[in-house]
Parts: C-alpha cells; structure tokens; sequence
C-alpha cells in the first residue's frame, strides 16, 4: 500500500514516540483520514476482540494450575446460565446459583480472605493471567500469615459475586480477579476487585480495584505488592472503599512494606 | 396518579408518572433489564399520547424519586427557577416540544429558559421527540463555558485528549499529548484516566501535564479523572490541579456508590476554585455521566435511565462545571445494547444537558461486547456535530488501551471539522496558528507544525 | 483466480473475485440469503484485507458477470476510458481509497476520474470504507445536470414532490402536489408513482402535471414513473412528457425481469431528447435502483447486492439522467434488514453514484416490515445530507399511501436545511421568492405565500 | 395540545386540500417540523402497521366464504415455515411446500384460470378484501365462459407461488390475489398479478399486476373489470407481462367491454 501523505512534520521522529507507548499515535493521516492498513488494522483487532467476549471459559483448567499451587478450589456458577444471559442480565451475574450456593455453604469457615477467579468479560484474561498473578500473590499472603479459604473458581460471573462467596465462606474479605472487557489492544486485562466484610448489597463505593493486571500493563510483582498491601491495610482498619487510598506507591519507594517486598 | 389512554380497541393504563415516562421511552436494553419498558410498540405509543397531554407544571408537584429520600430530589426542586419557567409554565409536554421547534424558541430564549426546567420535564419532552428534533433544538443551546479558553461557542466543536497508559507510565502518556496536540486537539482538556488509584502517582500526572502546558503556553486546561477526594487531597498537599473531575448519577443512592455526595462536590468545587488557576473563567469542575449508571448500582427508584441520566445533568449543573461529558456507550450492551440504542441515547443525552444549560460534551463510544461499530460511531459523531455538541474525546487511534472501549479518534475529530467547517476554541485556535501546527482554514499545516512540540519529549529524555 | 490471506492463526480462502467482493461486504441480510455473506468478523476483515492488496486494474481484465452473457458488462467494460483512469492506474484497491481521502482527490480530479472508473471498483474502495469515509469523499464530488433548472450544485438539496394517490385520483394529487409546493419542494421533479398501468390514464397525468408547471411558470420537470415502453408510447401519441423514467438493475437477467434492454433504454433516451422540452440543459432520463432488485429477479450470478447496485448506475451513467434516485429500504428486510443496514447501504449507493459520475439523490426510506423507524430516516437523511446529496424525496407526512412504504417528507426537508444550510435549485429558488413563499434566508415566507398556487385547485373544481 | 404556529397562508383553504386525498397533506407546521399531534399519529400508525404484517392468516375462513359463493378451495402452503422465516427468505415464499404440492397434482385438469389468495404481507388485507373482489369477478368470469380451477388459499406464499400452483393445476392462466405489504394508511390494501402459462422460472416481466384493492383504493368492481379485461386480452394474445398494456379503462369508457361492464 502507499504511503499516504504523512502530517507535515519530521516523521521519523514522530514515529518514534510510538514506541513509548502501545497506544495507536503516530499513524499518519491521508486529507483527514486514518490510513487504510490502521482502518484494517482496527478493524481486526475489533473482529478478534469481539470474539473474546464469547470465549469458552475452562474453570477446570484454572482448578488445576491452582492445584499445582497447593490450593484447594470450587467450582461456582452464577444465576445467568448464557452468556446471552450474562451480557444482558448483569444482575444475575452478581448472583450464585442455588446449585453453587449449596455447594459453598458446607464449606463454610473462619477466614481472613477468599480469592475467587472470575471469568467476567474475558476468560483469556483469567486463562493468562489469573494464576500467575495468585501465584506472585501467595508468598505475601503467607509471610502476611492470613487465612485462606477455597479458591472459589466462577463462571458467568460479576465482580459483586465475590460478595455472595464470600459471606458463603465465612470470609472477613474477599479478592474477585476478575477479567475485564477485552480492549482491542488487550484483550487480556485482569482486575482486582477487594472488599471488606462481604454479603449482600453492598456498592462498589466499599471496594478497592487494582486494575490492567497482564503483561502488558501492571505486571504481577507490583499488582501482588499493592492488593497485598489493600488486604494488609483493610483488614487493620476493618474497611476497603473510597475510603482507603492506594498509597502502596509510596510504602514501595519508601521500603516501608508493611508486609514485605514482591519477588520480581 | 393513574393514567389511562385508548388506541384502537386497545386501552392501556400506567400506574404513575414513572410507568409514564419508562414506557414512552425509545426501546433499550436497560429499561428492559430493569422490568421497565413497554411491552409493545403500541403500548409505547399510548404512553406518549398521554405523555403529551401531561402539564409540564406536573413535574413540579410529583417527584419521581422521593423527596425525602433524595438529595438530588431536594437540588431540583428547591433549586428550580419559577420566573424562568414562566414562558411554559402553561404548556403541556406536547406544547412544549411544539414551542421548542418554532421559531420563539432562540437561542436566547432557550439560555433564559434553562433555570426553569428540571430534567424530568428535559426528559419527559426528549421521549416524544424524534432525532431530528433532538437535533434541532439542541443546535440551538447554546452554552459557552471558560477556563483558560471559551468553550462551546458556536460553530465551534473542542476536543479533549485522553491520553491513558495501562501503566499510567509518564512518557506514554506524553508521546499521546503530545501525538493529539499535533493533530490539533485539547482544547477542551487534556485528562488522563488514571490506571492507579494512588496519590503520589495521580500527583505526578498533575504535574506533566501541567508542566507541557506551561512550557508551550497552551491556552488549555488539564484534569486527571480520579475520584473527587482524591482531587482535594491533592489540592491541599498543593498539586497543580486545574479541573476536579468526578462520575456523577442521577440519585442520591447511585452517587452514594461511587463515594460522593452533593457536599462532597460542593467541597470540590470550592477546593478547586480556591486555586485560581484559570485565566479567562473559573469554570472548574469536569463531570462524566452515562445512561445505566444508577441502574447499575441499583439505585434507580424505578425511574427508566435516560430520566436519572438528565437528572444527572442538573447535579452538574449546580456546580458550574466547564465541562459535562455523557459517556454514551461506555458501560455495555446491558445498558444501550446496539449502534441504534447508543446513537438515540447520545443525541437525547445532549439535547437535555443543553436543554437544562449544561456545557455538554459527548464520548462517543461503545464496548467491544455491544452490537456496535465504527460505523455507528461515525453516524453519530456526524449527528451530534450537527446538533453542535461542544466537545468530544480524542483517543489515539480511537483505541482506549486503558479503558478498554472504543471513543473518537484525532483523526475523528479532522473528518467532523473537514465536513461541517467546526472550529476550535478561539484562544486554542490562535495558539495553533502561532504554532503552525493549523493552517489559516483551520486544516493541519503543510509547514513544520507540531515539530516544536517533539521537544517536550528529547528534554524528559536528557 | 483463488485468494488466500492468514490473520492470527486462522488461514481464509476466496474462491474469486465474486466471493472475495461479498465476504468483505458489510453485512446485509440480502447477501445472507444468497448465501454470498462472510461466516464471521474475521472472516470479513480478512476478505477486506486482501481486497486492499488487489490492483484497482483487476477489475478491467476478470469481469463478475462474464462479458459473454451479460450486456451490462459489456457496455462497462466497453465505455471504459482509460486515459481518465490513468491517474489511479497503479493503485491497489487500498490505495485507492486512501487517494479518495487525501487533498490530492478534489472536486475537479474526481470529475475527471469518473468516466475512469467501473462500478467494480467503486464497490470495492466503499466496501473499504467507513461511514465517515462514504461522507467525506461523495462530499467531494460533484455532478451537475439540468433540464429546466439546475441540479446538485455544492450546498444545494433539490426534492422531489412525490403525490401519489391509490387511484391516480387528478384533484387528490393535485392536492398533495400544491402542498409540496408551498413548502418549497418540487425542484427535483414533480414525479407521480401510478397506481394504474393504463395508458390513457397516465396521458391524463401528464397533462395534469404539465397544467400546473405552466400555469405557474415554474421552473422544475414532471414524470410519470411508468414503464419506458408506456413512456415512449405517450410521446408517440403525443403526451406532453418530460422526463422518461424506469427502474434499472444491474444485470441483463435483472433488467430482463423489468422488461427493459439497454437499447430500449437508448429508445427511451431518444424519445425523451426529441421533446425539447428542457430549457438549460437535456438530462431527460430519471432512474430508479436500489439494492437487492437483481438477486430478488433471481439474476445476480453470486454476486453480492451491493456490487450490483453500482452497476446499476453505470447503466444509468450511458444516458446522461437528470435524476437517479437509490430507493434505500424501499423493498424490505431480506435485503436490508434494519435501520443500521439500510444506512450503510445508503451511503454506500451515493458514494459509488458520485463516484461514477451518476446524479444521486436517495429515497430515504422503510417499509412496515423492517427494523426501522422515523428515527433511523432522520439519522440517514443527516448524513446523507452532509455528504451531499443531489435530491430526496418529498412524501406527504412521509407516509406513501399508495406505495405503501415510508420516505421523507416535505418537513424533513425543512429540517435539513435548516440545520446544514442547503439552499434549493437556483432557478427554483428564486421563483419561490417571486412566489413569495420563502423569505431571502430560503425559510418560509411569512407573506401570503403560497395562496396563489391555490388557484390551480379552484380553477378544476370550477 | 397548542395550535403550532401555522404555515403564513390562509389556513382554511390550504386545510381544504386534505379533503381531497387520504395523503397526509395541509397538516401546518412548527418551525421547520411536523406538530406534535402528527409526530404522535404517524408513530402509532407505525407501530399498528407494524403489528398487520404479523397478524395471523385464517385460510378455513377464507375457504368458508369461498365456499358461500360456490367455490372449490384447496389449502396450501409456502416452504416458509415461520413468519421470520417468510419474511427473511422470500425464495422459500415462492415455493409450495412438497406437502402442499402433493395435495394439487390430483386436482390437475384443464382450466383457463387458476385463482390464488395468499397472504403475502398483509392477512388483514385478504381477510377484508380478497372474497369481496371475488365476488365482483365471479359473475365476468362466468359471462366469459372460463373454466375455473378450485382456488387455492396459500399460506406463507409471495407472488411467484401462483407459477406453481397453476402449473400443477393445469391451467392456462393464474390470478394471485396477495396481501400487499401494509402502508400507514393502508394495512388492508390487495394487490393482482396476473400470469399466462404459468411455470417455474418466469419473471415478473410477464405478468401484470393490478394493485391498491381496498375500499380507499381501487373498488372491488373497477379492479375487477381491469382484471376480466386483462384475462380476455391474455387468452386471446396468448402472453401477459409488458407486452400487454392495461387499456382497460379507455375500453370502460368507450363502453367497448370485450365481456361486459362490471355491477357496480
Ligand atoms: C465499566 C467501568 C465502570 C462503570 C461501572 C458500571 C458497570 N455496570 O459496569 C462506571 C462507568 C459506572 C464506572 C465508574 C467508576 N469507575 Co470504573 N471502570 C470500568 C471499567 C472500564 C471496566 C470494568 C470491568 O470490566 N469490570 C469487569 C466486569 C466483568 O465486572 P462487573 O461486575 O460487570 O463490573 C463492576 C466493576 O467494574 C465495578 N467498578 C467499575 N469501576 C470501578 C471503580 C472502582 C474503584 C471500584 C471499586 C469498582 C468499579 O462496577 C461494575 C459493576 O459493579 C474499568 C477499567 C478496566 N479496564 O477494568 C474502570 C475502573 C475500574 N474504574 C475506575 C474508576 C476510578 C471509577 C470511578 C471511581 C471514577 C470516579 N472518579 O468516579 C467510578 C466510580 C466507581 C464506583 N465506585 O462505583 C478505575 C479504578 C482505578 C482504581 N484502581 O481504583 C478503573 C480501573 C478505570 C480507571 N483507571 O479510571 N466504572
Ligand atoms: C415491492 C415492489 C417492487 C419491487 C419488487 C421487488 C421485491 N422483491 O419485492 C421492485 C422495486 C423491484 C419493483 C419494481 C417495479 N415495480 Co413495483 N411495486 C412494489 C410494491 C411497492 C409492493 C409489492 C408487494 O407488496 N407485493 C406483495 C408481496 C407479498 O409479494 P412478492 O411476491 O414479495 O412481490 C412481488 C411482486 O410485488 C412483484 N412486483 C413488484 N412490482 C411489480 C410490478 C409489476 C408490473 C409486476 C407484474 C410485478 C411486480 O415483485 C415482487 C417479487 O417478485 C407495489 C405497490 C403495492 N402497493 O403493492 C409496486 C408495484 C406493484 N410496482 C409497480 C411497477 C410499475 C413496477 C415497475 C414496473 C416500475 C418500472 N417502471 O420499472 C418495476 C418492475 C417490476 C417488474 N416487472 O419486475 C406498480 C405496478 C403498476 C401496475 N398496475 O402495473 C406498483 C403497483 C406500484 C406503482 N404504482 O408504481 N416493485
């Protein structure tokens, strides 16, 4: 294809802002337009990414890297039994099942946290990510000396549903891991959804969200550090909320790590 | 108070005003989601025949959510403006929106008008309005807003760079700045979407972009969208805040679950212009709103979303905001399902911010998991250009790598310019010119424009 | 000759040219029925990725519909003038667009490009293309024909006033026109879709029309869009008729199936000519097209609607029209099933029309059997104007009672005007002026406008 | 609702105008747009338009009033099998259904004409208009001598269903008599396509067509004496399509009716 006609300016180094960052700068332009190969180029990642909303999500295989891990998992299902059902019904994704319900009730203890792996808008996000990011997390949580529950693995799920599991567990806090919608450079992002003292109707104003979890974005080391120190500091004060400020950054350069610092 | 009309052989009857209004109400996913809709095409059409016969004055007597329970129940009324009122205040919904097509209603009349309308009635009217009298009539609102340059004057369409980096990393974020700048945008903001939700960091964001903007004297404004605390917190450890931003809904509930309330924004509108920092006008808040977002938090009341969507508007309104900026397809399909429902939204969603004197802006987006395209985003940036909508995001290559949805591009926001001859904010447009980044007709320059900008970059890097 | 493209781990085949053009083909449900539609989004974009790739040339040398069979191959490839294609010669179908794009594309070089240019390729580069893509490069062409006024000049909208009554009935038509009149519409053409097939009743029509044109001088053309072969007929026996209509596809099989050669077209072009009845200029064919009518003819040899919708309008482009008009949605949901695919059929019709040098105007229209509504006419007729259009139709309430379909209306052209600023046909505006029913901005009058053409309707029923 | 500003003309008289046509014409304006009164009316026109072309067929009834005027009927059926089926894939419209085409081929004999009432887009349509028009016929068809095949009442079926049905019923000629697609104004409007030798494979260049039956259209007598007209014609000249013009009306004046003047 041709080169359309470039903006006036010095290409080459208006090229290479692009490699700071991975979003589309630097694409040049013919009259008004975008260039035919980023339109194609939008275009497919679009089809692609569109495509990763219906991927089949696979809770065996999460069960089983958890177990290699040393965790003990269950598996849940929300009230929506589609995924045409869960895109238009995000209400009964934020449900348990009764069948799953029933399964987590006998399980029923005193924990400090429950981790429950959600397959949300992506299930590639939870297949690449969720367990590597767990597996980072772990050492923490256990210099930390905090009780674990199951790992609860969910499909169909919203992030609200961690609230159901975890006052079905007997948990004084719940981390959902959760994928998020796909974008169409990353259809692979994982959020961190904690919330102190889950059960029903609680808002998204009492939980803490670290969010863009992949390789691409934050990487695992930092986002175990800071959801590390969320749980650390929300289970001292007894909350999590608009009213606990991620301020990790700073224990981090400061080497206050109130826990103790991630293995990169 | 029921309601009951006959069409055909058919009688429908609605229990209250709220039944009214959601089931005259243009189809959408979220009002079904929320059990709201109308079951029929006809029985929607009977809900907007009895809609048009309602006085407009109803509105002020029968509060859809509770008084007693609703702060921002309590800001519409006590705040509504009875002599601005007074030119409609005998018209029925119907009658109205036959005076706002006509020609009595100028551009004057309406900003004389807009204290007196609450945003049930700008909904209510909305709902038996097609689109191209949305069009027409928002084109004719005219709401003209300043901070370091004047938005929303008309003929003029002003474009917010949105520079995000999943990592919030400073040199991305700058080689976007600086990527839109050279394509001629930012004059309505450049504002980052924080990735992280820390202080420190969100501080050091503050103070690149206020940085950039201090060293080409770009006659523009920058906001980093964090949550309103976080906003005056760092006002007082004394960052360079220019706009305090904050999601804003249509209830007191809805608001409560993203961590605020009407004092709370109150605060921030006073932290912020405490600071002083604009020069032209201390417009200084920056809202984002969207459809669904109550319905979501399960704060509706039983209200359909696109009337707490308007009733959002006049919580932004009672902060003088610069900026208002309805985020049209951002959540998902369960909310606006298809291109249809998002371009129908979008268009009401500006027409009643314009209506109620609202500086609105839109995002025009969607998710990659709604039934919508590029194409769609096309058509509605045309209608909305059109009916003069005062900004639009610019995200490179349209691709939020962030926030993970599809906005308008830089190269969006040429295309609308190129076919409607809009403009940019006169202050920024001359700041263009002196950097010849724009040539006299507004086009991008042939010259070496935007050369100068690169330099930002080679000093972080020295 | 097969194609093959690889996009992430998928590998995706195209038999030919035919398969290559219907899968990269937005989607539309007339392809899906024809089973030419792609299986999936991928599947799509990589058709469209390597029909990027294809040299623009491909299309002189491997023709869809083979030449042998098919005289509108024949005629395209035939009239192709290569000198005018020179300047695109060595471009990819991908290039191509990107030329439309850029400034190097004005109004002039595209004038001189279209008799380069087969329907092949203006079907390719549009299915490339995005909504604002089909907006932005039609805007840019230009293609001005006359008969008794001037059509299509840039910032000028003409309509046709479309009085059809179930009964051909003189005084309800006459009605219906003088109503159009007196809101300004008419400069198209007066044109009347009859009910009946009998010749002796569209004479009557024709005299009708004709009364009135000359009755009140004014400067527009009549038509009754009966069949060529009825149209030729009258002239023969005399009838006064000024434009000679007929519906086109863009196949032998299909125009077979309409009852039309491109000879009897040439007959009627001829017959047309031999009038003298226009007063600046001879355009005397009026065409009617609209996606779907060959593969609805059974007679589209597995090519997608789209691509022969363009041909279409090369067998328009051999008779110098006045007027082609792409009824949009006019014949239902198997081949455009909602309100998105008719808009991008829209625009996708008026691109390639102008492209190709054809006279486009749109019929913005839906039929109670699809999913479509006011609002969807509203958004197409915003775009459609902005990107130009020579003429819309003009429909009473935009309700055809006796086509049984919806289109726009003598309001909705006052809409667009106002909002986009087009002015009418010189020669038409300014009798309006003198008729004193619109004011020096093209509004309406506020004078006693349009009382006159009352007369018209007294003098029959005295 | 307020009197919008209206259109600067004298009111009354342009008004006068709608008397003249069930166009929607004279109906004033505010500004640029249609009132509010009209914005309303037309959207519910819409959606009771919309709500015709599903409307159910009720072919035993239309047989039952066949049956009063003395008339055979037999049942039939498209290779549609849903409405949504129909009204995506008019190919399956065109077709009988093997079923439907078992049940005509015992009836086959020699007939001029074959009748043919289908539902096409508009049941309502049919039920209101298709028997009446018949009954204005029957008495021309019966002055002209012409045999009569026993109407089939077509369910699902466009217009091309006639070429099989009179294929398999042997006759000469076929008349459908079909639901038009539903106009605002019009949900009831009946359309007649008439085709000589009927056969797979034909255009509708050889057929002609008589549309807008319904009381506010075409009479049931008027269409009917076209219809009888183009039936003579078509036997006589052995074709129809565009080769026969529709000169009815010149013979109805003339008072030259090849077969006799319709009973008004
Ligand atoms: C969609 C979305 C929203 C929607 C949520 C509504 C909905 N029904 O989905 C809306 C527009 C309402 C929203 C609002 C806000 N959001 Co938000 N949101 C997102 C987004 C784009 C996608 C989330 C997702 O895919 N979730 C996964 C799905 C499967 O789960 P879900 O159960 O359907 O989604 C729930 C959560 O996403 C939750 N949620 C959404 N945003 C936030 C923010 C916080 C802090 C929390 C605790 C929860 C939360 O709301 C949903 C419904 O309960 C993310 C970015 C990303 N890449 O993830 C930002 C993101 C999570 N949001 C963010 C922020 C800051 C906010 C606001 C606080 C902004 C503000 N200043 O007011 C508000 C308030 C949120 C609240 N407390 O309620 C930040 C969080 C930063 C951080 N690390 O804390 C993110 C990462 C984006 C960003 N950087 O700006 N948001
Ligand atoms: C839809 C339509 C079309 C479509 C048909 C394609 C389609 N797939 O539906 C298109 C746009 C292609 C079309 C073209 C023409 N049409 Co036409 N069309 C109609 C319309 C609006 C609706 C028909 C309908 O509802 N049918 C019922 C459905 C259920 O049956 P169907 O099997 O799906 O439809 C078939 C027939 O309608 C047939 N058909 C459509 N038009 C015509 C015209 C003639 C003369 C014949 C014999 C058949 C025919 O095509 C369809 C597919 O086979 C009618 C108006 C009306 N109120 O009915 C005019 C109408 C029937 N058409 C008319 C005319 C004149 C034509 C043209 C001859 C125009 C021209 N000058 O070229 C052409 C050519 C038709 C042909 N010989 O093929 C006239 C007929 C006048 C008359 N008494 O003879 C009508 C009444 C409208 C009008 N007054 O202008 N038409």
């Amino acid at each position: 294809m041709s080169e359309p006609d470039e903006p006036p300016r010095s290409a080459t180094r208006f090229a290479d802002l692009a490699r700071l960052t991975p979003a589309r700068i630097a694409l040049g332009r013919t009259g008004a337009s975008l260039p035919m190969r980023e339109v194609l180029r939008f275009g497919l990642a679009h089809a692609q990414a569109r495509d990763a909303v219906h991927a089949p999500f696979r809770p065996e295989e999460v069960a089983a890297e958890c177990a290699a891990l040393g965790l003990e998992t269950l598996m849940a299902q929300s009230a929506a039994r589609s995924r045409e059902d869960y895109l238009r019904r995000p209400d009964l994704g934020r449900s348990l099942s009764p069948e799953s319900e029933a399964a987590l009730a006998p399980r029923r203890g005193m924990f400090d946290l429950a981790i429950v792996v959600a397959d949300g808008l992506s299930s590639t996000a939870v297949h690449q990510n969720a367990v590597p990011f767990i597996a980072a997390l772990l050492p923490i949580l256990q210099r930390q000396k905090l009780t674990l529950a199951p790992v609860v693995i969910a499909a169909q799920a919203r992030v609200a549903l961690g609230d159901e599991a975890g006052l079905a567990l007997g948990a004084r806090m719940v981390a959902v891991l959760i994928g998020e919608r796909p974008g169409l450079s990353s259809p692979d992002s994982l959020g961190a959804y904690l919330t102190f003292g889950p059960r029903r109707g609680l808002t998204d104003a009492v939980r803490n969200c670290i969010s863009n979890i992949r390789p691409g974005g934050l990487s695992f080391g930092d986002a175990a550090f800071k959801l590390a120190w969320l749980i650390d500091q929300g289970l001292r004060r007894a909350l999590t909320g608009v009213d606990l400020k991620d301020d990790s950054d700073a224990a981090l350069e400061a080497g206050v790590a109130p826990v103790a610092l991630p293995e990169r | 108070m029921g309601y009951r009309v006959a069409v055909g052989r058919q009688s429908y009857a609605f229990a209250d005003l709220r039944e009214l209004m959601a089931k005259a109400t243009p189809l959408r996913s979220g009002d079904v989601l929320a059990g709201l809709a109308a079951g029929s095409m006809e029985e929607m059409m009977a809900a907007r025949i009895a809609l048009a016969d309602l006085p407009l004055r109803t509105f002020l007597h029968e509060a859809l959510v509770p008084y007693e329970i609703d702060e921002v129940t309590r800001l519409i009324v006590d705040s509504h403006d009875a002599a601005a009122f007074a030119p409609v205040a005998t018209l029925t919904v119907g009658e109205f929106r036959d005076w706002l097509c006509s020609e009595a209603a100028t551009t004057d009349a309406l900003a004389r008008l807009a204290p007196g309308i609450t945003p049930e009635m700008a909904a209510a009217v909305s709902k038996l309005m097609r689109n191209q009298d949305l069009i027409l009539v928002a084109r004719k609102c005219s709401v003209v807003t300043r901070f370091r340059n004047t938005l929303g004057l008309p003929g003029r369409l002003a474009v917010r760079i949105q520079p995000n980096h999943p990592t919030d990393d400073a040199a991305g974020i700058l080689a976007s700045t600086i990527d839109g700048l050279s394509y001629g945008c930012g004059d309505a903001v450049i504002g980052i979407n924080p990735a992280s939700d820390s202080t420190a960091r969100i501080g050091e964001l503050l103070r690149l972009l206020d940085g950039v903007i201090a060293r080409f004297d770009i006659p523009t404004q920058a906001c980093i969208l964090t949550h309103v605390t976080s906003s005056i917190a760092l006002i007082e450890q004394g960052a360079p805040v220019d706009l305090v931003f904050q999601s804003v809904a249509g209830t007191q509930a809805a608001n409560a679950s993203f961590g605020v309330t009407l004092a709370l924004l109150q605060e921030g509108l006073e932290a912020g212009r405490s600071q002083k920092r604009g020069t032209v006008g201390d417009n200084v808040m920056y809202f984002e709103t969207g459809q669904g977002a109550a319905l979501s938090a399960n704060a509706h009341h039983g209200v359909d979303q696109q009337t707490l969507e308007a009733r959002a508007y006049a919580v932004c309104r009672a902060y003088q905001p610069l900026l208002v900026n309805t985020v049209v397809g951002f959540i998902g399909p369960e909310y606006l399902y298809d291109g249809k429902q998002i371009i129908r939204a979008g268009l009401e969603d500006h027409f009643c911010g314009k209506l109620l004197g609202v500086p609105m802006g839109c995002d025009i987006c969607y998710t990659n998991h709604a039934e919508a395209d590029q194409d769609d985003m096309d058509t509605l940036l045309t209608l909305l250009g059109t009916a003069g909508v005062n900004f639009i995001m610019g995200v490179p290559g349209a691709d939020d790598i962030m926030l993970n949805y599809q906005s308008t591009s830089f190269h969006d926001q040429l295309y609308i310019r190129e076919v409607l001859g809009l403009r940019r904010a006169p202050e920024f447009e001359d700041w263009l010119r002196r950097m010849d980044i724009i040539d006299p007709t507004g086009r991008l320059s042939a010259g070496q424009g935007g050369q100068a900008l690169l330099t930002a970059m080679q000093d972080r890097a020295a």
